[in-house]
C-alpha cells in the first residue's frame, strides 16, 4: 500500500496533523491500535484548560469527538485496530491487524505515539487491584465500571487529581493521596482546593511500604515520616509520571536527547518538528510530555511543516500559519509549565548533538 | 461494578452480553473490554505469575505490560485489555504456560 | 586497578571469557579483561547458543568441535550451572536431494568417530512428534546440545574474578605498543602494561589485528533470531533452525545477511524466518514473538577458527572464530596450554594465522 | 527500599538481584537485562525500564542523561508467528543446515 503521509497515533497530536494535511490536499493514512480515535482523550471527563483559540472550551472526550469530525469531510485513510510492527529493509512501515502483515510505503512519516505512563514500585506492587490511574480512569470513562470500592492514589498530579476526584464521582471513596515529595505535584490550585474539601489526606513524604491481599490487594501499610498507617484498600492507582513512547523511532533509528522537563529521553528533532530521519515527523507527548493545547498545536504544526516539505503549500504560506502557531504554542506552554516550554527550546538547539545516536551499530 | 449512570457521561450501557469466564455465564457490555467486563464482576485475578506464582490483574490497560494476559476463545495470551467482548465469549485464565496445540493447525 | 599484568586479554565476550576462567585455574599470575563495553553486549549475547558439531565440514573441524562439545558436561560443575543440554541434534530436510547430502555427511563423519544418523520420515517424526509432517526425513547426531550464553560468560566472567582476573569494562583499547618483553595496551581509562598479549575481539578482530600491524581477517555476518513467548517444553531436540530454551522460549533463526556491524533487525528477515518455523514446526503458527534480535558473527574468511600465536611477535596471541559458544571451552583450554606450556595437547596448528600469508 | 520488591514484573526479578550486579560491573540497562533477564518478559521492559533507571541512577550515580534507553525491538508488542508468516516457501537469507553441506564428486567438502 502506498501513501503520501502515514500518521502513526491517532490521539490529539495525530488527528490535528491529519486535518493541517488532509484539507490541504493531501493523501493521508492514520493507524492506531485502538478502534477509537482520539487516543488517551476519550477516557477525560474533566474540562480540558487552555486549548489553542480556535477551539471553544471542551472536555476531553468532546475534543476527541470533534477532532474526529473534523477530518469527515477529507477522505483519509483510517487503519484502526492496526498496529505497527517495525520496518522492512527498504523504509516501509510493517502493519498488523493481527491476522496479516502488510507493507505501507510513505513519503513521510508522523510519528505520535503518545506517553505512556511509569511505573511506581512497592513490595507486591504486582497484585491485582494495583493499576497505573490512566488505567483506573479508563476503566471508569471507557468502560463504565468502577475498578474499586476503596482506593488511594500514589501521586499528586494534575493528572492524579483528576482521576481521584472523578474516581470520587463514580462512588469509589478515596482514602488518600500518597507523595513521596514534601509537597503537592499539582499548581492547580482550584483542584487542589477540590480534593481538600472533600477531605481527601494528602500524605507527604510518604511511600507505601507495603500492599498485602490473597487474589488481589486488600490492605496496605503507608509509611509516613515516623508514622505507619494501615488501610483497607481494594483499589491502589500509581502515578509514576509520564514518558514519551519511543520504540517506533528507535526502530526507525532516530536519534534522542535527555530532557527531565519533557519526561525523559526524547526523539532529538528541530524548529519544523522533524527528527534527524529526514522524512520522520513527530509530534505531541512523543515530542515532550505537555498539556492537551500545546499538544494540538505541535500535531498542527508537525503537519503543516509535512506540507511545505512535500510542496502541498508554498513556504510563504507555511512560514505564516507557522509564526502564528509557534506564537500560540508558547503562550499556552509557558501559562502552565514554562520550564517545559525552555525544555523543548533547548531540545531543539541540541538537534546536532543527540546523545543516543545509531543505536544499532555495535 | 458497571456504573449504570456516569455523573459526566450519563447512561452508556446499552447492549448488554453474556460473556463466559471459567464456564460461569457474566453480564458484560459491548463497549467494555475483557479485563474491565471482568472487573465489573469482581473478577481482578486474571492469571498467576509464572516463576513465583503470584496473582496478576490489569495494570496499564495500554496493551503494554501483558499482565491482562488470559486465553480467549482458545486463544492464549491475549490481552485482555485491548480485546472488547464478544457474545459468548470463553475467557479462562492465564495460571501456565501454553501448550502449543496442534489440533489448530488442521494437519 | 593495577596497571601492570602476566597477561590481558582483549575482549571479554564467550571466547576471552573462556581463555580468562581457564588461564586462572592453571596461574596466579595476574590477568586482565578489557572490553569496549561490556560481556555479552556482542555476539556473544546474541546467540542461539547451540553446541553444536552436526554438519560441521570437513570432518577434521567437525572433529575440533566435537572435542568441544565433549568438554562441556565437565564445565557446569567447575563454573556453575549454565543449563547446558545435550538435547541431541536433528536436521530436518524436506526433499530427496538433501537426503543424498545426509547420507554423505553421515560417512564422512563415520571415519572420525561421530555418529551421525540419517533417518527416515517415521523415524523423525517419533523423535520429534511436533515436527512438520511433510518432513523426507532427518540426520540425527546425539553430540549436540545447547546452552544459556548468558549465564555461559556469566559464569565464566564470575569463575574467573574468584581466581582474581579483573576485568575493565567499557573501555576501549585505542593503543597497543610493542617493547621489549611487554605490550603497552592504551586503553579509554589508561595506560596497562603486559608480558602475553591476547587478542580476542570476535568481530572486532580486524580493527584489533590493525592496533599491531597484523591482519586478522575476520568478517561480520549478520543473524536474525526471533523468541517466542515460554511454551510448555514439547520440543526434545535441538533443530538446526531453532530451539526451545530451559525458560520454554524458542529461539528462531538460521539466517545470514552482510551488513557489516549494523545490528538492526528487518521485517523482511523477520517474516521469513517465521515461515521457517511454521515450515518446520506447523504447531508454533499460535505462539507469539516476543523479540526479534540482530546478532553480528565473527565470520573468518575461510570459515575457520584463528588460534594461536601470531608470528613474528613474541608473547602475542589471537583467538577469533565463528561457533564461540560451541569452541570456547577447548578454546579456553588450548590457549591456557599454549600460553603456560608453548604446547598444546590438540595439535592447532591448522588453525595457524599464518595460513592467510600463502 | 525493600530488596524483594520486584522491580521487573514478567520476570520476577526482584530489587536485590539488580543491585547485585550492578555492583558487579553492569552499568547499562541491556548489561542487567542480559545478566538477570529482567525486561526480557513480554512486556520489553516498557513498564521496568524507568524503574530500572532510577535503580541505576541512585547505586551508580550516574546522571540520567548518561543512562542510555533499553534496546528497543520488533515486533513491539507480541504478535503470533502465523501472522508474521507469509505462507512463502522461497528464502533468502534464512538458510537450511543442509545448504551449508556442499557436495563434490559425491563427497562432502
Amino acid at each position: 500500500m502506498e501513501t503520501d503521509i502515514l500518521i502513526i497515533g491517532a490521539g490529539p497530536a495525530g488527528l490535528a496533523a491529519a486535518f493541517e494535511m488532509a484539507s490541504k490536499g493531501l493523501d493521508v493514512t492514520i493507524v492506531d491500535e485502538s478502534i477509537t480515535m482520539g487516543g488517551q482523550l476519550n477516557q477525560q471527563t474533566q474540562v480540558i484548560p487552555s486549548l489553542p483559540s480556535s477551539f471553544q472550551s471542551m472536555r476531553g472526550f468532546e475534543l476527541a469527538a470533534h477532532l474526529t469530525k473534523q477530518l469527515e469531510e477529507y477522505d483519509i485513510r483510517y487503519l484502526l485496530g492496526h498496529r505497527v510492527i517495525g520496518f522492512y529493509k527498504d523504509g516501509s512501515v510493517g502493519i498488523t491487524d493481527e491476522q496479516d502483515v502488510f507493507a505501507v510505503k510513505a513519503k513521510k512519516i508522523i510519528v505520535a505515539t503518545g506517553a505512556a505512563e511509569n511505573a511506581v514500585a512497592f513490595p507486591k506492587w504486582t497484585l491485582p487491584g494495583v493499576m497505573t490511574i490512566g488505567a483506573a480512569q479508563t476503566m471508569i470513562n471507557r468502560d463504565f465500571v468502577q475498578p474499586g470500592k476503596e482506593a488511594v492514589i500514589v501521586g499528586s498530579s494534575d493528572f492524579a487529581l483528576d482521576a481521584a476526584l472523578q474516581l470520587s464521582e463514580v462512588g469509589v471513596h478515596v482514602k488518600g493521596f500518597i507523595e513521596k515529595n514534601a509537597g503537592i505535584l499539582s499548581r492547580d490550585l482550584e483542584k487542589i482546593e477540590q480534593v481538600k474539601k472533600m477531605g481527601i489526606p494528602i500524605y507527604l513524604d510518604s511511600f507505601i511500604k507495603e500492599a498485602r491481599g490473597m487474589g488481589a490487594v486488600e490492605e496496605i501499610e503507608i509509611e509516613i515520616g515516623t508514622r505507619v498507617l494501615t488501610e483497607k484498600v481494594d483499589l491502589v492507582c500509581v502515578d509514576g509520571g509520564r514518558s514519551p513512547i519511543l520504540d517506533i523511532f528507535y526502530q526507525l533509528g532516530c536519534s534522542f536527547g535527555y530532557q527531565k522537563e519533557l519526561g525523559g529521553w526524547v526523539p532529538q528533532y528541530n524548529h519544523q518538528f522533524q527528527t534527524d530521519r529526514q522524512d520522520i515527523f513527530l509530534a505531541g507527548n512523543a515530542a515532550g510530555i505537555s498539556t492537551q493545547g500545546v499538544l494540538l498545536v505541535t500535531g498542527m504544526l508537525a503537519g503543516i511543516n509535512v506540507c511545505e516539505a512535500v510542496g502541498a503549500i508554498t513556504k510563504t504560506i507555511a512560514d505564516e500559519e507557522k509564526d502564528f502557531l509557534w506564537k500560540e504554542l508558547e503562550i499556552l506552554e509557558t501559562k502552565y509549565n514554562p520550564n517545559i516550554w525552555e525544555a523543548r527550546n533547548r531540545h531543539m538547539e541540541n538537534f546536532a548533538h543527540p546523545v543516543i545516536k545509531e543505536q544499532f551499530l555495535s | 461494578m458497571h456504573i449504570q449512570h456516569h455523573p459526566i457521561l450519563g447512561g452508556q450501557l446499552h447492549k448488554p452480553v453474556t460473556i463466559y469466564f471459567n464456564d460461569q455465564p457474566y453480564k458484560a457490555y459491548e463497549q467494555q473490554t475483557v479485563a474491565a467486563a471482568l472487573m465489573a464482576n469482581d473478577i481482578k485475578r486474571l492469571g498467576l505469575s509464572r516463576n513465583l506464582v503470584q496473582p496478576r490483574g490489569l495494570f496499564c490497560t495500554r496493551g503494554r505490560c501483558c499482565s491482562c494476559y488470559m486465553t480467549v476463545n482458545g486463544e492464549d495470551h491475549v490481552r485482555t485489555c485491548m480485546v472488547k467482548v464478544e457474545e459468548g465469549m470463553k475467557i479462562y485464565l492465564n495460571d501456565e504456560d501454553p501448550d502449543v496445540r496442534r489440533e489448530f493447525c488442521g494437519d | 586497578m593495577d596497571r601492570s599484568y602476566e597477561t590481558i586479554i582483549i575482549g571479554g565476550g564467550v571466547v576471552g571469557s573462556s581463555i580468562a576462567y581457564h588461564l586462572s585455574e592453571q596461574t596466579k599470575e595476574a590477568v586482565l579483561v578489557l572490553d569496549q563495553k561490556f560481556p555479552l553486549s556482542g555476539t556473544s549475547g546474541s546467540t542461539q547458543a547451540w553446541v553444536w558439531v552436526h554438519n560441521k565440514t570437513p570432518s577434521w573441524y567437525a572433529e575440533f568441535s566435537m572435542y568441544s562439545a565433549e568438554l562441556y558436561s565437565y564445565l557446569s560443575k567447575k563454573i556453575g550451572d549454565v543449563e547446558f543440554k545435550r538435547t541431541g541434534g536433528l536436521s530436518p530436510f524436506f526433499n530427496e536431494a538433501d537426503r543424498e547430502k545426509a547420507v554423505r555427511l553421515a560417512e564422512a563423519y563415520e571415519q572420525i568417530g561421530i555418529k551421525i544418523k540419517v533417518l527416515s520420515r517415521e523415524e523423525a517424526l517419533e523423535k520429534e512428534p511436533f515436527l512438520n509432517p511433510d518432513v523426507v526425513g532427518a540426520t540425527y547426531s546425539a553430540i549436540d546440545g545447547n546452552v544459556n550464553p548468558f549465564r555461559l560468560v556469566d559464569r565464566y566472567m564470575r569463575a574467573a574474578k574468584k581466581n582474581g582476573v579483573q576485568y575493565s569494562t567499557y573501555n576501549k583499547v585505542t593503543e597497543i605498543q610493542k617493547m621489549p618483553g611487554k605490550f603497552i595496551v592504551v586503553s579509554e581509562k589508561g595506560e596497562f602494561s603486559c608480558k602475553n598479549l591476547i587478542l580476542a575481539g570476535g568481530t572486532w578482530s580486524r580493527e584489533l589485528g590493525k592496533l599491531v600491524d597484523v591482519n586478522i581477517p575476520i568478517n561480520q555476518l549478520r543473524g536474525q533470531i526471533l523468541v517466542t513467548e515460554p511454551l510448555k517444553p514439547f520440543l526434545n531436540y535441538t533443530i538446526s533452525g531453532l530451539r526451545q530454551a530451559f525458560n520454554g522460549e524458542v529461539l528462531i533463526g538460521y539466517s545470514m545477511e552482510q551488513e557489516g556491524f549494523n545490528r538492526a533487525t528487518t521485517l523482511d528477515v523477520i517474516q521469513e524466518t517465521a515461515n521457517m518455523a511454521v515450515h518446520y514446526v506447523p504447531s508454533l503458527k499460535k505462539a507469539k514473538v516476543v523479540r526479534a534480535f540482530s546478532g553480528i558473527r565473527a565470520m573468518p574468511e575461510d570459515g575457520f577458527p584463528i588460534l594461536g600465536k601470531i608470528p613474528g611477535v613474541e608473547n602475542l596471541y589471537v583467538a577469533a572464530t565463528h561457533s564461540g559458544v560451541t569452541l570456547s571451552p577447548l578454546i579456553g583450554t588450548l590457549m591456557t596450554e599454549l600460553i603456560l606450556e608453548g604446547e598444546t595437547s590438540i595439535p592447532i596448528d591448522r588453525y595457524s594465522i599464518s595460513r592467510f600469508a600463502k | 527500599m525493600d530488596k524483594s520488591t520486584i522491580i521487573c514484573r514478567c520476570e520476577e526479578i526482584s530489587y536485590e538481584e539488580i543491585e547485585e550486579v550492578l555492583t558487579n560491573g553492569a552499568t547499562t540497562f541491556d548489561d542487567i537485562k542480559r545478566l538477570t533477564r529482567c525486561g526480557m518478559g513480554p512486556c520489553q521492559s516498557k513498564i521496568c525500564h524507568s524503574l530500572v533507571a532510577s535503580m541505576i541512577h541512585e547505586k551508580t550515580n550516574t546522571p540520567y542523561f548518561q543512562i542510555p534507553l533499553p534496546r528497543m525491538r520488533m515486533p513491539l508488542s507480541p504478535i503470533k508467528l502465523e501472522t508474521l508468516a507469509t505462507n512463502s516457501t522461497s528464502f533468502s537469507s534464512v538458510k537450511s543446515v543442509m545448504d551449508e553441506v556442499e557436495l563434490e564428486d559425491g563427497k562432502v567438502r
